[in-house]
């Protein structure tokens, strides 16, 4: 903490979203030397949390953050406010980032990928501008940066090279630019029309306004602009994406990427429309409905595909939307279930990742088929799969149990027990097509090989990855044991004001 | 009502001349028709008291257009070949644009009206107040000097892009070849030969008539650049491009154009020096009369000079083609 | 004591070098000469914009003598704004073009190309500042005839038939000027800009202004490349050389952007365009069609240079679209494209020159492998196209979003999507030429050793044009104000005042 | 009748524009195309002149005693415009006979037969 | 009218005629070289009535001398022009009417 003590707490903000941009020209600066260029973006990445912790630790404090860039139009600036839900998905990127760097050494050296530089320099900007995203002051800077974060994430994912890797990369560009500029902008420049302002406030910015269709439309229109958020049918880019080496698929694809998207849809919820306000608006319903389509359907989708990274892809539209489902549902509880859900989900879809990757890695295997008699070579690996999976499914004791528990308290809340009866079967759902995988890598007969298991079996991913692996799962357990100061967090966000203090 | 019939009359051979173009496929043909449009509608400018307008187009357009156009026929083929593809769209649009006219006719101020406005607005100054202000008889040359003497710069420049243009994609005439000389068509006219001798200084002093008597009748720098180069293209075509080039070469005219463009250029400069804006040539001499004097002489000069130059130039670089497709 | 010249130095400048640089012929003295001359232009040409700004509309009588009488020229803050535009890319140009003509233009012709130029230049300097109609008509031939002679100067023989056509669709379109001009002059006896607006709104409409008003909107149509008009234009940006390209795409239809505007809100009045005549929902039509079918016209192209010929109609399709809307915003949104386009445009053909002038191709498949052969040239490219798409921190999404605004502001949902709709095509005809760049490798057959990235005296300009994409993106200040002054001007002492607001 | 006297002048004029402007749009030949501008371009020098004559005037050159000049104005813008035109004919021809030399012909239909026309 | 008027009247109507046939030769004569002489009727005797006729009408000032330089002008150089026009069709391989007879005859 002491480290940030001199620096003003405005100019945090700028430092959280400039520091990784500096350490991406660091790093290219490094380019030439591996050990030079990935020891600077594991210290660019330790350096960032730092600064987001005092970040959260100032928020805790009330002390008040905002910054502004310049003014792009008069009157709308290029703003940074720090408000508890963006510290919230802030925190949970940036830790993420120091593990996810420290699986990517493993995984690119492992893998001997071309381009590396290339690779880690998109990173780090990519997570600049997720930082710029957690931090936007208004919708129009949240905007410039969701496209930013698009555009640093298509090299990520065309990285490879490949035809197939081109073919993921244009529809992961086409819809998510599309999406974005065909409705996103014309929502947020709507917004501007009816409101005269684009201010993230509390409470939400259209409280005046009396036209009811017209919100009904932008509505809409925000659910859909927000590609990032998946919902059904502008969900393919994302399994699309899954062309990308794992690393990027594990931190764009399970957390940055995607959450910046249901992260958008909360702020819009919560900053725009305001929780009360969004309840009268018709189309919320509709929305949230086809939300809790895109729950069922993409988890049944998910059972039928045999490779594994396809499989987590669709999991995650899937978990996707109950965030969506959760800021739909316009109660405080189930606004804050969401929110918690982008870390709980984040630590546990990041470990499935990671342990996808450490086995392509480790034995080249990418089918579920395949993977059968798996946890005699890399227990650890499995082990961390197992519980990654649980936290997603939703049992104790992993972190997504919480999440799951206050959405299913806000939908019936809400009186939505349809909701809440897709909740369930989506979880039963997320049963059948997850846990499978851990049980018969441990437990599936093998034929050949009778003898007794020992450590000489073990073929594990390289060290950095294992690492990583294991420090996200065990995050799966923390958080359901101490889930208290994310909590917290969320309880300041206005709106929640404290709907969920009994908790943890 | 003579001003009337005469004007019928010729705006009657104008509209036989055009339809006539239209149908036409032989295009030596067309371009002589054109010729006589042009002499016809000079005809018209002086019916009309546009003496200034009708030389510059018997000049021009019966002149130095026809001489190009009939070098590109030489070059090109004299005839049009059937076209099959149908011109209803054309027509379409033909008529629709006519009607367009037609219709913004029905509001116009009555022909010869001493009362319509632009007889009312702007130019009685241009009548009543030139012969002071200016200080020349001829009032076309007052407003095209000095009132409107920024009209004329472009004008010049305008002549000189076209030699630009022309010569970018002709290519210079290059240094005539000695030995090879090829013997002009019409070499061999004793006739022509003596009359060319004859007439070719009267058609210079009539430049030089032209340059400087357009203070104070029809014609200034253009028309007298127009005929000086109609002097020696009356030279060059009778005994040969070659003996021309000795005359004045393609170099010398490169240099000629720009420098005309330059004169009228510094006479504005002069006048921003002393303090005044561009063109403004009352501050060139002590009194404001004869300031506007040279100023206008000088520019008309420059004008001349490029004119010259410019025509003289186009002419080259056609006959140039011309001669260089003879010789293959 | 220049200062008081400012306006006569603009166009002055470039029309002086031009013979002189003719007269020196083909050296590199000329291209510094030229290119001093133009970054000459281009600082009068921002301490006009500047003075504007502050002090207002500057008027300057040509030969002492007061308006109608003789010729003045007026400097508002619009045609200031474009004249910094266009003298700023041009001076850009000018200095790419050196090793671009190198290599696409024969040696002899270099001289021809520089005078030309900067008569084009001069042309146009004189069509955006001067205040008399007559005189626009004289210098919109001068930058004609220079421009057609600049496209004509390519050694791909399908230049020339381009430029033909360009000359006849150009020179019709100025007799259509012209004959608009004559009607008005019949009707008002003044040429004078700001006298015939006085007097068209001091006499009753009649049907002879009505045909004026319709011959002067159908010739600047033609050379703004209006849809259905525009086909003269893809060829000539196509064959014509690449700096050529690059000039004329970025200024030549702008500055006839701006004729338009002139016409219809100086003189006219846009009570009586918009309101009388009902032309904004021609205009509207027809920049809506422009938009998509050009777009789509781009989408299926082969050649790079069309694709982005094509684009230009389309994007000139936004302009008119903005001018259509008859708000201050809307106004505002089409000059702010006028100059952000011209950056970049510019940008686009000054990096399909460099691809042009190592592989001697501009098909799509040439760009194959460029990515990594001339990572510059790519870089600033996408960027540029981003720019075209309308991505945020770059200058075309800042006109894109006023574009929008203005449409909002009048309730118009429709325009609105349909004009985000319209960059959804944008990205399809830029990414297929970035993929090809990116994702494919050079061609067989072709040595990749041999293709290097392209000079530095081509890179540099380049670059400048991407940085002030990047740069009127983010820091909107004096370009917004500038249109600011200029579109509250334009609908000053109109009725649509408060319509507007 | 009066409208007769009044206009015939300007109608006969927009005929040989239309007749000009019909040659320029829709002749195949490329030299034909520069004459049917011309001849638009002269019509419209016409269309100027008319409106500068004043009946019972005399041209525009200062003489003792007359004080019904025409306007000098028209004259003026046209002598500029005719040079315009000259200009525009002189490069228009030079670009036919280069398009002869490139294609072998300056008829439009053949010699975009011969390169796609976009 | 003075006798002078009518002297010019009768001279212009006179330079009409010529003219006048001159243009119908022009049009009705059978080959080349005869339509030729026709033309050159209108430039020489056509032209010299005329210019004589207003030069009657016109007072004794600087019009005098420029109708005579016109007409001296007209003089050198309309038949110059007939002769060259002749001479190159000659040049040119064109024959006259009884030539071209003749040469079908054999």
């Amino acid at each position: 903490m002491n480290l940030w003590q001199f620096v003003e707490p405005s100019m945090l903000v700028n430092l959280a979203i400039v520091v990784p941009v500096i350490g991406a020209l660091l790093l290219i600066a490094a380019g030439n030397y591996p050990n030079l260029r990935e020891s600077v973006t594991l210290a660019t990445a330790a350096l960032l949390f730092t600064i987001v912790l005092v970040i959260t630790d100032n928020t805790f404090n009330a002390v008040a953050m905002e910054t502004t860039w310049v003014a792009l139009f008069p009157g709308l600036s290029l703003t940074f406010v720090v408000e508890p839900l963006g510290v919230l998905f802030a925190l949970v990127a940036s830790f993420l980032w120091i593990i996810t760097t420290l699986y990517a050494i493993g995984y690119m050296r492992g893998h001997k990928e071309d381009n590396q530089t290339r690779f880690f320099f998109c990173f780090a900007i990519a997570i600049s501008s997720v930082m710029a995203i957690c931090f936007s002051g208004n919708l129009l800077t949240l905007f410039v940066f969701y496209e930013l974060l698009t555009l640093s994430t298509y090299p990520l994912v065309t990285h490879a090279g490949t035809e197939a890797a081109k073919k993921g990369g244009r529809t992961y560009l086409g819809i998510l630019l599309s999406t974005s500029i065909a409705f996103l902008l014309l929502a947020v420049m709507g917004t501007w029309a009816v409101t005269g302002t684009l201010d993230f406030q509390p409470g939400g910015i259209v409280a005046d306004t009396e036209n009811k269709s017209l919100l009904a439309v932008l509505l809409v229109l925000f659910c859909y602009g927000i590609g990032k958020a998946a919902i059904m049918p502008f969900h393919r880019w994302l399994p699309a994406a899954m062309v990308a080496p794992t690393p990027v698929s594990a931190l764009l694809h399970a957390v940055a990427v995607v959450k910046a998207g249901v992260f958008s849809i909360l702020k819009v919820a919560i900053y725009i429309f305001g929780i009360d306000r969004l309840k009268e608006i018709p189309t919320a319903d509709v929305m949230l409905y086809i939300g809790a389509a895109t729950v069922l359907i993409s988890s049944s989708i998910a059972m039928t595909k045999d490779n594994l990274k396809a499989r987590l892809a669709y999991s995650t539209v899937s978990q996707l939307s109950y965030i969506v489902v959760g800021a739909l549902l316009a109660t405080p509880i189930a606004a804050a279930g969401a929110a918690l859900h982008i870390a709980t989900h984040a630590v546990g879809k990041i470990t499935l990742f990671f342990c996808a990757g450490a086995i392509m890695v480790a034995k080249h295997k990418k089918n579920v088929s395949e993977m059968a008699g798996l946890g005699r070579v890399m227990p650890i690996t499995m082990t961390a799969f197992a519980i990654g999976a649980i936290s997603i499914i939703g049992l104790p004791p992993m972190a997504g149990t919480w999440s799951k528990w206050f959405l299913t308290i806000g939908a019936l809340e809400a009186d939505k027990l349809i909701i809440v009866v897709t909740l369930m079967i989506s979880s039963l759902l997320n049963i059948a097509y997850l846990l499978p995988i851990p049980i018969k890598a441990f437990f599936a007969k093998q034929a050949p090989s009778a003898e007794p298991w020992s450590w000489a079996e073990v073929q594990e991913a390289p060290l950095p990855s294992v690492i990583a692996l294991t420090v996200t799962s065990a995050g799966c357990l923390a958080l359901f044991f101490f889930p208290q100061p994310l909590v917290d967090l969320i309880n300041l966000i206005p709106g929640i004001n404290g709907a969920i203090n009994g908790v943890g | 009502m003579t001003e009337v019939l005469i004007d019928l009359v010729l705006l009657g051979m104008l509209a036989m001349t055009a339809l006539r173009v239209i149908f036409l496929k032989d295009l030596f043909a067309v371009v002589m028709l054109f010729s006589i449009f042009s002499f016809v509608s000079a005809l018209i400018f002086i019916n009309l008291d546009a003496v200034d307008v009708a030389f510059t187009e018997a000049a021009v357009g019966a002149g130095i257009s026809t001489v190009l156009m009939l070098g590109t026929i030489a070059l090109t083929g004299r005839t049009e070949k059937k076209n099959s593809h149908s011109s209803i769209l054309h027509l379409v649009v033909v008529c629709v644009t006519g009607a367009a006219l037609i219709y913004g006719t029905m509001d116009m101020p009555p022909f010869g009206n001493a009362d319509n406005p632009i007889h009312q607005h702007v130019a009685p100054r241009y009548i009543e107040d030139s012969p002071k202000e200016v200080g020349l008889p001829n009032i076309v040359t007052s407003v095209l000097a000095s009132y409107r003497g920024f009209d004329t710069l472009g004008e010049t420049v305008v002549v000189f892009a076209a030699m630009i243009g022309v010569l970018s994609l002709l290519g210079t005439a290059r240094p005539t070849n000695k030995r090879a000389t090829p013997e002009s068509g019409l070499a061999k006219h004793r006739v022509l030969h003596v009359v060319a001798k004859i007439i070719i200084p009267f058609i210079i002093l009539f430049a030089l008539y032209v340059q400087f008597h357009g203070d104070y009748g029809p014609g200034g720098g253009f028309q007298a650049g127009v005929i000086a180069a109609a002097a020696l293209i009356l030279y060059a075509l009778v005994f040969g491009a070659s003996f021309a080039h000795r005359i004045v070469s393609p170099r010398q005219l490169e240099v000629f154009a720009p420098l005309g463009v330059l004169l009228y250029a510094s006479v504005g400069l002069v006048g921003m020096i002393k303090g005044a804006n561009f063109l403004d040539y009352n501050v060139l001499a002590s009194t404001a009369a004869a300031g506007q004097h040279y100023g206008i002489i000088i520019i008309e000069l420059g004008v001349g000079l490029t004119v010259f130059a410019a025509m003289l130039g186009l002419f080259y670089a056609f006959s140039n083609q011309v001669e260089r497709s003879n010789v293959q | 004591m220049l200062e008081q010249h400012l306006p006569a130095l603009a166009i002055l400048l470039p029309l002086i070098a031009a013979p002189i640089v003719f007269i020196l012929g083909r050296s590199t003295v000329v291209w510094l000469l030229a290119t001093f001359t133009g970054a000459w232009a281009s600082i009068v040409a921002f301490q006009l914009l500047l003075t504007t700004l502050a002090e207002g509309a500057i008027h300057y009588s040509l030969g002492g003598w007061s308006a109608p009488w003789g010729i003045e020229l007026t400097v508002d803050a619009l045609n200031a704004f474009v004249l910094l535009a266009v003298t700023g890319v041009s001076t850009m140009v000018l200095v790419y073009s050196k090793e671009s003509i190198a290599k696409e233009i024969d040696k002899a012709k270099h001289g021809f190309y520089y005078t030309a130029y900067l008569l084009a230049m001069a042309g146009l300097s004189g069509i955006l500042i001067t205040g008399d109609a007559f005189n626009l008509f004289v210098f919109l031939e001068i930058s004609s005839l220079a421009t057609y002679t600049l496209v004509s100067l390519a050694s791909d023989r399908r230049c020339l038939t381009a430029a033909f056509r360009y000359l006849i669709m150009g020179t019709i379109g100025a007799t259509f000027i012209l004959i608009g001009v004559g009607l008005l002059y019949m009707k008002t006896g003044t040429l004078n800009m700001l006298d015939l607006a006085e007097r068209i709104a001091a006499f009753d409409r009649s049907r002879t202004i009505n045909t004026g008003l319709a011959f002067i909107v159908v010739g600047v149509s033609i050379k703004l490349a209006l849809f259905p008009l525009h086909r003269w234009l893809p060829p000539a940006y196509t064959y014509a050389p690449s700096a050529v390209s690059s000039f004329l795409a970025s200024t030549a239809t702008k500055v006839a952007v701006y004729v338009l505007i002139r016409f219809i809100f100086t003189i006219f009045g846009p009570d009586y365009v918009f309101y009388d005549m009902g032309m904004d929902m021609v205009f509207m039509f027809l920049a809506i069609v422009a938009i998509f079918k050009c777009s789509y016209m781009a989408a299926v192209q082969n050649n790079v240079k069309t694709i982005l010929a094509f684009s230009s109609v389309a994007q000139v399709g936004y302009m008119v679209l903005g001018i259509s809307l008859v708000t201050t915003t809307g106004l505002m949104a089409g000059l702010i494209h006028i100059f952000n386009h011209a950056l970049m445009k510019s940008a686009l053909f000054m990096a399909v020159g460099a691809v042009f002038y190592r592989v001697g191709s501009v098909e799509v498949h040439a760009f194959k492998g460029m990515g990594k052969q001339m990572p510059f040239t790519m870089a600033a490219f996408t960027i540029a196209g981003l720019s075209i798409i309308g991505v945020p921190l770059t200058a075309g999404f800042v006109s894109k979003w006023y574009l929008v605004s203005a449409a909002l502001q009048q309730n118009l949902w429709v325009i609105a999507v349909l004009i985000l709709l319209g960059s959804l095509l944008a990205i399809v005809y830029i990414g297929r030429i970035v993929e090809a760049a990116y994702f494919h490798d050079v061609p067989e057959g072709r040595d990749a050793s041999k293709l290097k990235e392209a000079p530095l005296l081509m890179l540099i300009p380049m670059w400048v044009m991407v940085l002030a994409n990047l740069y009127f993106g983010i820091d909107t200040s004096l370009t917004t104000e500038a249109v600011g002054h200029a579109s509250e001007w334009l609908f000053q002492s109109t009725e649509l005042l408060e319509v507007a607001q | 009748m009066s409208v007769i006297v009044d206009y015939y002048n300007y109608w006969i004029v927009v005929f040989l524009m239309m007749a000009g402007f019909y040659v320029v749009i829709s002749a195949n030949n490329l030299v034909k195309k520069v004459v049917g501008l011309n001849i638009f371009q002269t019509s419209v020098f016409m269309l100027y002149i008319s409106m500068g004559k004043v009946s019972g005037g005399t041209a525009p050159i200062i003489i003792e005693g007359v004080t019904q000049y025409s306007n000098p104005l028209p004259h003026v813008l046209i002598l500029t415009a005719i040079v315009v035109g000259v200009a525009t004919t002189a490069v228009g021809l030079s670009l036919v006979i280069r398009i002869k030399h490139a294609y072998g012909t300056v008829e439009e239909n053949e010699f975009q037969n011969e390169d796609d026309a976009i | 009218m003075s006798i002078l008027d009518y002297f010019s009247a009768i001279l212009l109507a006179g330079g009409v005629f010529f003219s006048f046939t001159g243009a119908i030769g022009l049009f009705r004569f059978p080959d080349f070289f005869t339509r030729v002489h026709a033309a050159s009727v209108t430039d020489t005797i056509g032209v010299i009535l005329i210019i004589a006729g207003l030069l009657l009408q016109t007072s004794f000032d600087l019009n005098i001398i420029k109708l005579l330089l016109i007409l001296a002008i007209l003089l050198l150089t309309s038949p110059t022009a007939s002769h060259a026009l002749a001479k190159s069709a000659r040049h040119g391989g064109l024959l006259t009417l009884a030539e071209s007879n003749r040469s079908n005859d054999r």
